[in-house]
């Protein structure tokens, strides 16, 4: 099973560092909030799965915190995102 | 209960006082609990200074872990004798700044800075008592952030860059000490001084705790502004409110001072840092150019109070020379100094304070004739000038008294000559204040609110400046507590107490 | 290998599967809401798959609680951040594909 | 396996970093800060600091991200060009990284079992500290306990950066009429899940402050996790509604007596003549006492960080909505 | 090969460190200076993470005995110093707002030439 962990975390792991590329190259500001959004629901299954992994379950914690935050980061880009100045 | 808990006190009770003053909301009730509580704290600092003094160190294991275990506080004569210093000045600005704040503060933030005041002067007495390293970090902080605060409370809009910029220096000071200590941990896997101590014995030569020890001179070199890393000093003293400024002055930066003796000499022992890494010759040559830059620099300025801050820095410059010249007699006149210093400095950033209540403005311009009508205020400012100047008969001549004996004993004739030539250096930016308040006339505008300041600031201050004359007249206290600080450093160094 | 981890890693490799399509969508697809599309409902069945895959590693304990916990809060966030975000995007002047830019300026800035 | 992942981990951390020198656009950085952040708390898992990992989670992509960004739409989106010479800043960074890779030649293996760190203190607080203390997260044990001193100047820190932030920015509470609407208030998807997933966080915070002593978290996480429900609260429906919910003057004083609470339990102690913060005098057994104490405290700490962490917010997001007005 | 797999981990996060310094002392810009500096705290905070884990262990929580368990120390220290970190970061962003108003300007540069004048 150790394996499969691994492969997964692998797998997820390369979706984060497509997000991630997403995120550094994005055409539109709108298109980087989704890579940002994205890495960090990946990062929430990442959590999950390494948590499996290293054999400490309990600490699933982290992954909901990492969730709650995601969310509430994505709020607040999205609320004073109205304020600035419309895209150059 | 409070006898075997005194070690804790002068932490403990400016922590509680700043959440208690929230609580309490009001000025005035506030004023009188910062007051009191930053008074009780320097009478048990005489109280542990005498104990000290007479018993030995004192050891107080914080919760009853004992160290390396737990977070030691430990006071021994060097860290007392600071400790006297940063209360009492804190006890004086405090009885000046509720006045002196009121033109300089928004009444709204009368509060607040009382608040911040009590929380820095936990910080300070929280590096100064503590045993540990990492809680040094952290104590560090407390009063970091209470000082950015501190600062960025005047008027002026410039305080704020000032601040910003105190606040980017400093945290990068503090995460350069965090870097270190991190290194000193990794290597020896204690943050107990006393033990780091003896543990860094077993490595001395190790790339890992050299560099640990260059990252932490660095980081606390910034935060006690030695040339060139002064930068961040001069605009936040200039620009913050009178009462910040003569506390931070006198207290501040010389707990940074006392921060670097603990770690060259208790931490690290002399002889690595001096003999084996040659750091006495890089400080050395900071610390004098430090005294001619930046003392030239003082009497370019067109505000006193910059003068004053430049000042600082060149004065800086003279403990950091006591302590490159490695020897008992150095390093005693370099804590002597700090003493010193926060008498002269905070008396002559009082005086300022009390010109600028009475004028709104420090620029030297608004001195011309101040001799005349604020003549108490001024005979202050002469007073403790004479005493930056280095006269005889004030504290200042007699730590530079003993810097240049000490510079003598290693027949280091040029550092003598380096001594006295920054004294003439002082003589030139005080003389210039001088000479605008006694031999000129007041602009025309200033004459009619002219008048000498209130007693609150008066009081204060001349406690202060009587501090200096006695102190330079009857040198037994400060000396006879500097030296044995002093030589109980150096044994720190060689002889190590090994821990069970 | 028992069943139960067959299955399990079965249901890993289909979300890491769906995982992956989603972010190739969010390189190919031609305009930001086709983006959105591809990375929100990819998010979701990911979601589902792979913590259906760990929860069946559980012993219905707090930690299957924890999971299911991990997973609503994802099912009903996830979609409404992708929402907020379109509407953000079509309030800001981001235009589909299909339409073309008006005077008023559209701001298309697809590479 | 768990190395490799950390190198990639690492890997995407520098990536993330160099990104942010070249990026002109603001709101960008800080977004990528937030993934720096996020990945930076992945790293802190795989090399086992989950407490650590939770923080940063929480606090750095999370509050301090927030925070950025009301200060971004406060001050502009773009960076300016630098006019400053590069070249003095990459030497002083190269001096000194050079010096730190010097000072990493000598240091003890990376995970090395014998390392001095492992073999000198350390021992005891892992051999130890569960009967001594009666915890089985020797994180919290030596947080609250063995270094309680260390925490408490945290929880001043955070105290004073409240102080700090008051009296830079204050908090104006505008006049209902006069205070603008929430950007979102088309947005009813938005409003609904905020208020479904808000009680649920509310709970996790709970969940959090009182399960620290056995799994990850603590008085630290389970404020900050507190604050960010009503953070979202306040950015959902505006922060005149998140004010009256909890005034800015009651947060104050939650802020004080949190740490009042803290400094009580130490002084409690030493009326019982103990040191200072000694909980093994707060009942008639040590281990007793040992786990009140740290309730305690752990709670004081909850108190103060949820408090000061919502002033905080207060104050930027009313600056925020006052320069809409303007 | 054996010093590489010592130290990698260090080199990274000294790479990291750096890269935050750079930032904060070359931006021109407030904002990016707080976020190269909480860049560069982050990096330090892994240096110390870095040095409490034990290869094969685990984190510090008990399980059951005889687990190998990674260092707990480091990681007390650095929940006090991420604290810290913020904390510095929400003053420094105060300031920078109130700069913002009283400059109109959050680029080091163009108050500079106002704050010469002393």
């Amino acid at each position: 099973m150790t394996t499969i962990f691994a492969a997964a975390a692998i797998a997820i792991l390369v979706v984060m560092a497509m997000a991630l590329t997403r995120a550094f190259t994005a055409p539109t500001v709108y298109d980087r909030i989704l890579g940002v959004n994205m890495f960090g629901t990946k990062t929430v299954l990442f959590i999950a799965v390494i948590g499996y992994l290293m054999g400490r379950p309990d600490f699933l914690d982290i992954a909901i915190v990492y969730a709650l935050i995601n969310f509430v980061g994505m709020v607040a880009v999205l609320r004073y995102f109205e304020y600035t100045a419309p895209i150059e | 209960m409070l006898e075997q808990n005194l070690a804790a006190l002068p932490i403990i009770l400016p922590l509680i006082a700043a959440p208690l003053a929230i609580i309490l909301g009001r000025t005035m009730p506030i004023w009188i609990l910062a007051t009191l509580v930053s008074g009780c704290a320097s009478i048990i600092s005489l109280q542990l200074l005498d104990t000290v003094l007479t018993t030995g160190v004192i050891s107080y294991a914080v919760g009853g872990w004992q160290a390396p275990w737990g977070i030691e506080l430990r006071i021994d004569t060097a860290n007392a004798f600071v400790l006297v210093a940063v209360t009492a000045i804190s006890t004086l600005v405090l009885l000046f700044s509720k006045d002196s704040i009121v033109k300089e503060i928004d009444c709204s933030k009368h509060a607040l800075f009382y608040t911040a005041h009590l929380l820095c002067l936990a910080g300070l007495s929280g590096i100064l008592i503590t045993g540990d390293a990492f809680n040094l970090f952290v104590f560090l902080e407390i009063s970091s952030l209470a000082t950015y605060t501190l600062v960025s409370l005047a008027r002026d809009k410039r305080c704020l860059t000032a601040a910003f910029r105190y606040l980017v220096m400093g945290t990068i000071g503090a995460t350069f000490i965090l870097i270190g200590v991190g290194l000193l941990y990794m290597k020896t896997g204690t943050l107990n001084m006393l033990d780091l101590a003896t543990r860094i014995d077993l490595y001395d030569s190790s790339r890992t705790i050299n560099t640990g020890l260059a990252f932490i001179i660095v980081g606390v070199s910034i935060k006690l502004a030695l040339f060139p890393l002064h930068m961040w000093l001069p605009p936040a003293y200039t620009h913050a409110p009178s009462a910040v400024t003569a506390f931070l002055a006198s207290t501040a930066t010389k707990v940074a001072v006392y921060v670097m003796v603990r770690f060259i000499f208790t931490i690290f022992g002399a002889s690595y840092v001096f003999h084996s890494m040659g750091m006495e010759t890089i400080l050395m040559l900071f610390a004098i150019i430090a005294i001619f830059k930046c003392s030239y620099t003082a009497a370019m300025q067109k505000n006193v109070k910059s003068t004053l801050a430049y000042s600082s820095v060149a004065q800086i410059g003279y403990m950091v020379l006591g302590i490159s010249l490695v020897n008992v007699t150095g390093l005693m006149s370099g804590l002597l100094h700090i003493f010193n210093h926060a008498l002269m400095k905070g008396a002559l950033f009082m005086a300022v304070g009390a010109v600028f209540y009475r004028l709104g403005s420090a620029d030297i311009s608004a001195f011309k004739g101040l001799g005349k009508r604020m003549p108490l205020t001024m005979a202050a400012f002469t007073l403790a000038g004479l005493s930056i100047i280095g006269v005889p008969l004030t504290v200042g001549f007699i730590s530079k008294w003993y810097l240049v004996t000490a510079a003598l004993e290693q027949s280091h004739w040029f550092i003598a000559a380096a001594v006295l030539g920054g004294s003439l250096l002082a003589v030139v930016y005080i003389g210039r204040i001088l000479e605008a308040a006694y031999f000129q006339e007041p602009d025309e505008a200033n004459v009619a609110k002219i008048s000498e300041a209130p007693l609150s600031m008066l009081i204060p201050m001349w406690i202060l400046v009587i501090a200096n004359i006695y102190f330079g007249i009857d040198t037994s206290f400060t000396t006879e507590a500097a030296q044995h600080a002093a030589e109980l450093l150096f044994q720190n160094g060689q002889v190590m107490e090994v821990k069970p | 290998m028992n069943f139960l981890d067959i299955i399990s890693s079965l249901l890993l490799f289909a979300g890491t599967f769906f995982a992956f399509s989603g972010a190739v969508g969010l390189f190919r697809f031609p305009d930001f809401f086709t983006r959105v599309h591809a990375a929100s409902l990819t998010d979701s069945i990911a979601a589902i798959l792979m913590i259906a895959g760990l929860l069946l590693q559980t012993s219905f304990d707090l930690n299957t609680a924890k999971l299911i916990f991990i997973l609503v809060f994802l099912l009903i966030t996830s979609p409404t951040a992708s929402h907020a975000l379109a509407k953000s995007a079509r309030h800001g002047g981001l235009l589909l594909f299909t339409e073309k830019p008006t005077k008023q300026g559209g701001t298309n800035q697809d590479d | 396996m768990i190395e490799w992942i950390d190198l990639i981990l690492l890997g995407m951390l520098a990536l993330t970093a160099l990104r942010v020198i070249f990026l002109k656009d603001l709101f960008a950085v800080v977004m990528l800060f937030g993934i720096y952040s996020f990945l930076s708390a992945l790293v802190f898992i795989v090399l086992d600091a989950v407490d650590v990992a939770f923080t940063e989670a929480a606090v750095g992509a999370g509050i301090s991200t927030v925070l950025m960004l009301g200060t971004l739409a406060l001050t502009g989106r773009t960076e300016k060009e630098n006019t400053h010479s590069k070249l003095l800043p990459i030497l002083v960074v190269s001096v000194t990284g050079a010096a730190l890779i010097y000072g990493t030649l000598d240091m003890p293996p990376f995970g090395n079992p014998d390392n001095p760190i492992h073999q000198h203190v350390a021992p005891r607080y892992i051999e130890d500290s569960p009967k001594e203390v009666g915890l089985p997260n020797m994180v919290t044990s030596v947080l609250a306990s063995y270094r309680g001193f260390d925490t408490l100047g945290e929880t001043v820190v955070v105290f004073s950066a409240a102080i700090g932030v008051l009296a830079l920015l204050g908090i104006r509470r505008e006049e209902d009429n006069n205070t603008p609407e929430s950007g979102f208030k088309e947005h009813r998807v938005l409003q609904i899940v905020a208020k479904i997933t808000i009680p649920l966080v509310i709970l996790f915070a709970l969940y959090v402050q009182f399960h620290g002593d056995f799994g990850p978290g603590g008085g630290f996480q389970a404020g900050v996790i507190a604050a960010a429900a009503f953070i979202l609260y306040g950015l959902v429906f505006g922060l005149a509604k998140s004010m009256a919910v909890i005034s800015p003057m009651f947060l104050r004083y939650m802020a004080a007596s949190g740490v009042l609470l803290y400094a009580g339990v130490g002084l409690f102690s030493m009326m019982q003549g103990g040191n200072f913060l000694d909980y093994n005098l707060l009942a008639s057994d040590p281990v007793a006492g040992q786990h009140y104490g740290i309730l305690i405290i752990e709670l004081g700490v909850g108190i103060t960080v949820f408090a000061v962490m919502l002033t905080i917010f207060y104050a930027f997001a009313s600056q925020t909505e006052r320069s809409n007005i303007q | 090969m054996n010093l590489i797999l010592d130290y990698y981990n260090y080199w990274i996060v000294v790479f990291l460190m750096m890269t935050g310094f750079y930032i904060v002392i070359s931006a021109n810009n407030l904002v990016k200076k707080v976020v190269g500096l909480n860049i560069f705290q982050t990096s330090v905070f892994m240096m110390y993470i870095s040095m409490g884990k034990v290869a094969g262990g685990t984190a510090p929580i008990v399980v059951d005995d005889n687990t190998l368990y990674s260092n707990p120390l480091p990681h007390v220290l650095i929940l006090t110093a991420i604290v810290v970190g913020v904390a510095t970061t929400a003053v420094g962003l105060s300031l920078i707002i109130r700069i913002k108003r009283a400059y109109g300007t959050v680029e080091e540069n163009e108050f500079e030439h106002e704050d010469d004048a002393i």
